[in-house]
């Protein structure tokens, strides 16, 4: 059935720093019709309404696929309420770097106008007012690296969040500290982090969600520094890019290396949390946050029960049209 | 010699001291005037040589001389920079990282903490500091120190050689990550001057960890960079040895460095390098670090940490709206 | 019946229940009231006994109801002290120590920091919560959980029961003391208010890790204590078994620790102790719990410090010169 | 030669927590009329007045025995320079447990007049004035332990170096909480590590060195808090006794386990420091902490030049007869 399927954005982005596996790990291939879809895990065929209605998670094997930055607001802030700010500035290509201008127009031609894989605003999850960050993996195939604009949008929404005191929920998603920008990409580490000693100082609750990858310099500043950090199941969690790490080790790695669950077992993550499970989980912690433990019965409906839109990248920037 | 590279060339001008030296011995035991005159004609062409090599090193050449071998290490250069130095082990944590060293010591009489990443020499000592690769042993130890200087008000200055953070399973199991973005959080907001000398390989993320600042300086010969040049080329091209290619896309020098507002000032080696005369690169790095710590001295702390918030928030090039 | 110990006397207890419902089947059965007579006049018998047993307690039957292996452990508390737990792990640092736990609650609304050492019931929990000894992870872990607290202001409560701090190799190697060390001096310090309830076992500087705290409550039947009673005894006497002597002698009651002014408060427990009504006793807890949170909450963070250090500072029993 | 030898006070107390090794580790024999000492590790045969000129480290095997108050003030401090204070209070045996009152009975004739054998005043070492404890193992067989007296001067000495702003010295030598005033004896643990706490809130300088033996609840609360922390070669540094320790082991443990060789190695001291540098090695350190290092020459010669007091116990209190 080599026609039956179509290609989905390769998952395999050749950024700074991602050295994940060299198959892609969550290639995801529909019929044209998008009756189907295959699991990039165990294979298995899944109706695409039923693998939607599951948040891509696989309904067989419990593999959770990769999302868009437009997935993920659509299935975890409550409907309708992302406003999103940060997209008033422009990537440039400060070192004339091969190939780099090619994935900045590629960018540029991104059908919501966005200027990097970190899309920002401001949402409502269970009812609980933030600043949600997201990182999109796909991104003009930039594999969620940290360039100068990654930094400068990570800053604003630090920044809103301390001058409208809301907390801040980030979702990573990247392959590290981009390449392509040199020096400057690896500062992107120093400014994340020093914004993270802003919000700090402010008593600003910063929450982490860790997703499929986090890994290079992203996983070594600003997604290691939240309060709490979450994870979702079986995402690719780590310093080395699985290739270095095969090539460096001196000693036989365990069956889960750097994976979510490794790194919670070794005291770095607080708790692996299946993705139906996120938006009621970050509903509570951010109401123990904001002074108060709601009640499970006044956050929104878990997030299962939310029908995805039907095409997740053409969700309007505001989320007005997600859901049902 | 265009393409010659430093080790190439460094052969080149051994041969010619060796030449030198004959031609001296001889006219020393024949007592002839004009083997002097040849060796001293020699010298004078190897001098010019040398200077023309210099004046145009590629980057990959500089790759070379950060990495050089008889290179001095943090612990070559401690003795000369500070009087006293009496060094300090452990994170009170979990270990002793012999890659990464530090310690209380003075500089002129002013007490200082120093902490430097430390590569070995011999076999034995390559082992013992795991060849420079810091693991978060060495990371948190950094930080207590760093933390103990903070306490006392006392000024911070940290040494910068490292090919990159340790990848190895023991590192990502006890957190290499984790330990990198905590010190970028926390040297972010160290209530006391804080100076980072880049004085051999300033190895990506690795490198970071120790190098959040007020000022930045760096060795003329030394490199930071946000990957190492062969993970560039195998990335970019699949290919590790276009590294000299990666060097020279990545712009890695200190020059470059420098021109991007990355580092604050080029400390100037002795020609040929500073293996070439460490008490006087030492003597360099000193009065730099002297001119840097008096003018920061003079801050409130208040004041300084403005400066620094301001000079990391600052990182990273982009347009603003409008766009041209 | 004066020698009997506790596990003695709940055996007999037992056989009694057993006796009393075999003559009310038997009265039921038989649709005979002399039966139902005969129960009743035993079931005051055993509510007389168990009166007169429990005024009568020796320190050896205060040891071993704490360490009853029905004795509710702090997970068993947990859900009827708070709504709304969240689990957090790993100390951030090298692992999870499945004898502590923690996490973010709701106190009737109000959000707290609750931490408990925890113990096993069957023998795989029992290894998994290493038979409830705490290791470095655990100090560390609580320490990441009150300093979560500190700094959003949220007050901190902490369930003791451990025989002690784990005393295994790896545990010396990763500094035990260290961790238990660093918790008292950062818990004497903590501007949010702290309360310790001793649910069990307060096993020496085990228990003092998390038990630092602006109100230690007591529950009747646990026990405080510098030292195991029988370490106590092999010091002393050479002779482990005489544990019962140096319980005696230690005071390690609830009641000593009142007497003395350790403790705060004591919480009753039903009648044959807590594992007789789990939820009636966590009942008691939560009252007064919220009872001197209520107290405490009403301080600034000063005049809490300040109250919390004179306690502190208070701890001992010695004369003052001029001496008698 | 049974009558040639006599007895030095046993090291081996019978004190809380103290459960080092049953054969007496360090048992000094000396001819009665003090010509001979055997060293108690290698049983080599010294003459005493090399043996004690070498600060009772034995010339053959290095091994560091044990020393009194006297001793250790006579051959660390400036001579002449200790000026005690802290014997103001008085112990009581609050519990009235067995065989202590016989305990406190001994202290009280004791020939200094000292209440406790933790023995606080004001010296100078290398011309750097600090407030300055020692622990004494021997006194009135308590084997240092901490009691309601040890956890008053502490803190007295602490207040003292607060209010005075001088640093705070201390050298540990203690088999943990006192056992023999049960929860008033572990509540010094409590009570040190809160005024720790109130040395870092005033940014007060405090060293521990760390001496044979340093175990059990002082390992756990004081002891291991120094902003610096040096110990002596091999002394017993560790939380269990090693009796405890051989039941507990499930994994063999290293051939230094519970040394400060170990401690070292695992990050928990800074530096392992042999008993003729530590004069030397504190006043740099004083000099770090006071805001300028001295070079070497300004500080007193080196303590191995020092003699020591004709017989340790006979120096006055104040020092003034101390030294030669
Ligand atoms: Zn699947
Ligand atoms: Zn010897």
């Amino acid at each position: 059935m080599p026609d039956w399927f179509r290609r989905r954005p390769r998952e395999d982005q050749d950024g700074a720093n991602d050295k994940s596996a060299p198959a892609p790990a969550s290639v995801v291939e529909a019929v044209p019709e998008g009756t189907f879809t295959k699991c990039a895990k165990c294979g298995a065929i899944l109706f695409t309404k039923d693998f939607e209605r599951d948040l891509k998670v696989c309904a067989k094997c419990g593999h959770h696929h990769r999302l868009t930055a437009d997935e993920r607001i659509a299935w975890t802030v409550d409907e309708g309420s992302f406003v999103e700010f940060g997209n008033d500035i422009a990537a440039l290509d400060p070192l004339g770097f091969p190939e780099y201008s090619r994935k900045l127009e590629l960018g540029r031609s991104d059908p919501n106008g966005r200027n990097d894989g970190l899309v920002t605003g401001t949402a409502q999850i269970g009812g609980n007012l933030c600043v949600f960050g997201v990182v999109d993996f796909f991104y003009a195939r930039l594999a969620g690296t940290m360039g100068s604009v990654f930094g400068e949008k990570f800053m604003r929404a630090a920044d809103k969040a301390i001058t409208e005191n809301l907390p801040f929920v980030l979702f990573c998603a990247s392959g590290g500290a981009r390449m392509q920008e040199g020096l400057l990409g690896l500062m992107q580490m120093a400014k994340t982090g020093a914004s993270v000693a802003q919000l700090a100082e402010a008593r600003i609750p910063y929450i982490c969600v860790l997703t499929d990858p986090t890994i290079g310099g992203a996983l070594a500043s600003y997604a290691s520094l939240g309060d709490v950090i979450y994870a979702e199941p079986g995402a690719n969690v780590a310093l080395a890019g699985t290739r270095v790490a095969q090539q460096a080790q001196t000693q036989k790695p365990p069956a889960n290396y750097q994976t979510s669950e490794f790194q919670w077992e070794h005291g770095f993550i607080d708790k692996v949390v299946p993705r139906k499970e996120i938006a009621i989980t970050l509903s509570r912690t951010l109401t123990f946050f904001a002074g108060g433990i709601a009640s499970q019965t006044e956050t929104k409906a878990s997030p299962v029960l939310v029908t995805p839109p039907d095409s997740p990248t053409a969700a309007k920037r505001n989320g007005a049209e997600g859901g049902h | 010699m265009e393409d010659m590279n430093i080790l190439e060339f460094e052969q080149a001008i051994a041969e010619l001291n060796l030449e030198i030296g004959k031609l001296r011995t001889a006219a020393q035991r024949e007592r002839r005037s004009d083997g002097e005159v040849q060796a001293n004609a020699l010298e004078k062409r190897r001098d010019e040589l040398t200077t023309q090599f210099f004046a145009r090193l590629e980057p990959w050449d500089e790759v070379l001389l950060a990495r050089h071998k008889d290179r001095p290490y943090s612990l070559d250069y401690i003795p000369f920079l500070t009087e006293d130095f009496i060094e300090l082990h452990g994170d009170r944590l979990f270990g002793d990282d012999g890659a990464l060293v530090g310690g209380m010591a003075a500089m002129s009489g002013d007490p200082v903490i120093l902490i430097g990443q430390q590569k070995g020499r011999d076999l034995k000592e390559r082992q013992k500091r795991n060849f420079g690769y810091v693991r978060p042993e060495g990371y948190r130890k950094a930080l207590r120190l760093m933390q103990l200087g903070e306490k006392f008000r006392r000024p911070i200055v940290t040494l910068v050689d490292t090919p990159g953070a340790d990848p190895n399973v023991g590192s990502e199991e006890r957190g290499i990550s984790e330990a990198i973005a905590h010190n970028l959080r926390e040297m972010a907001a160290l209530r006391t001057p804080t100076i980072a000398v880049i004085i051999g390989e300033g190895g990506s993320g690795g490198a970071l960890g120790i190098a959040v600042a007020d000022r930045v300086l760096m060795l003329e010969h030394s490199i930071y960079s946000v990957i190492a040049p062969e993970g560039c080329a195998s990335i970019l091209w699949r290919d590790p040895s276009r590294g000299p290619d990666a060097a020279k896309a990545m712009r890695i020098t200190a020059k470059d460095a420098k021109r991007l507002g990355l580092a604050d000032e080029i400390v100037t080696e002795p020609l040929g390098g500073a293996h070439h005369d460490p008490e006087g690169t030492a003597a360099a790095i000193r009065e730099a670090l002297q001119r840097h710590l008096n003018e920061l001295s003079a801050l409130s702390p208040s004041a300084l940490l403005a400066q620094r918030f301001a000079k990391l928030r600052g990182f990273g090039q982009f347009l603003s709206a409008p766009f041209a």
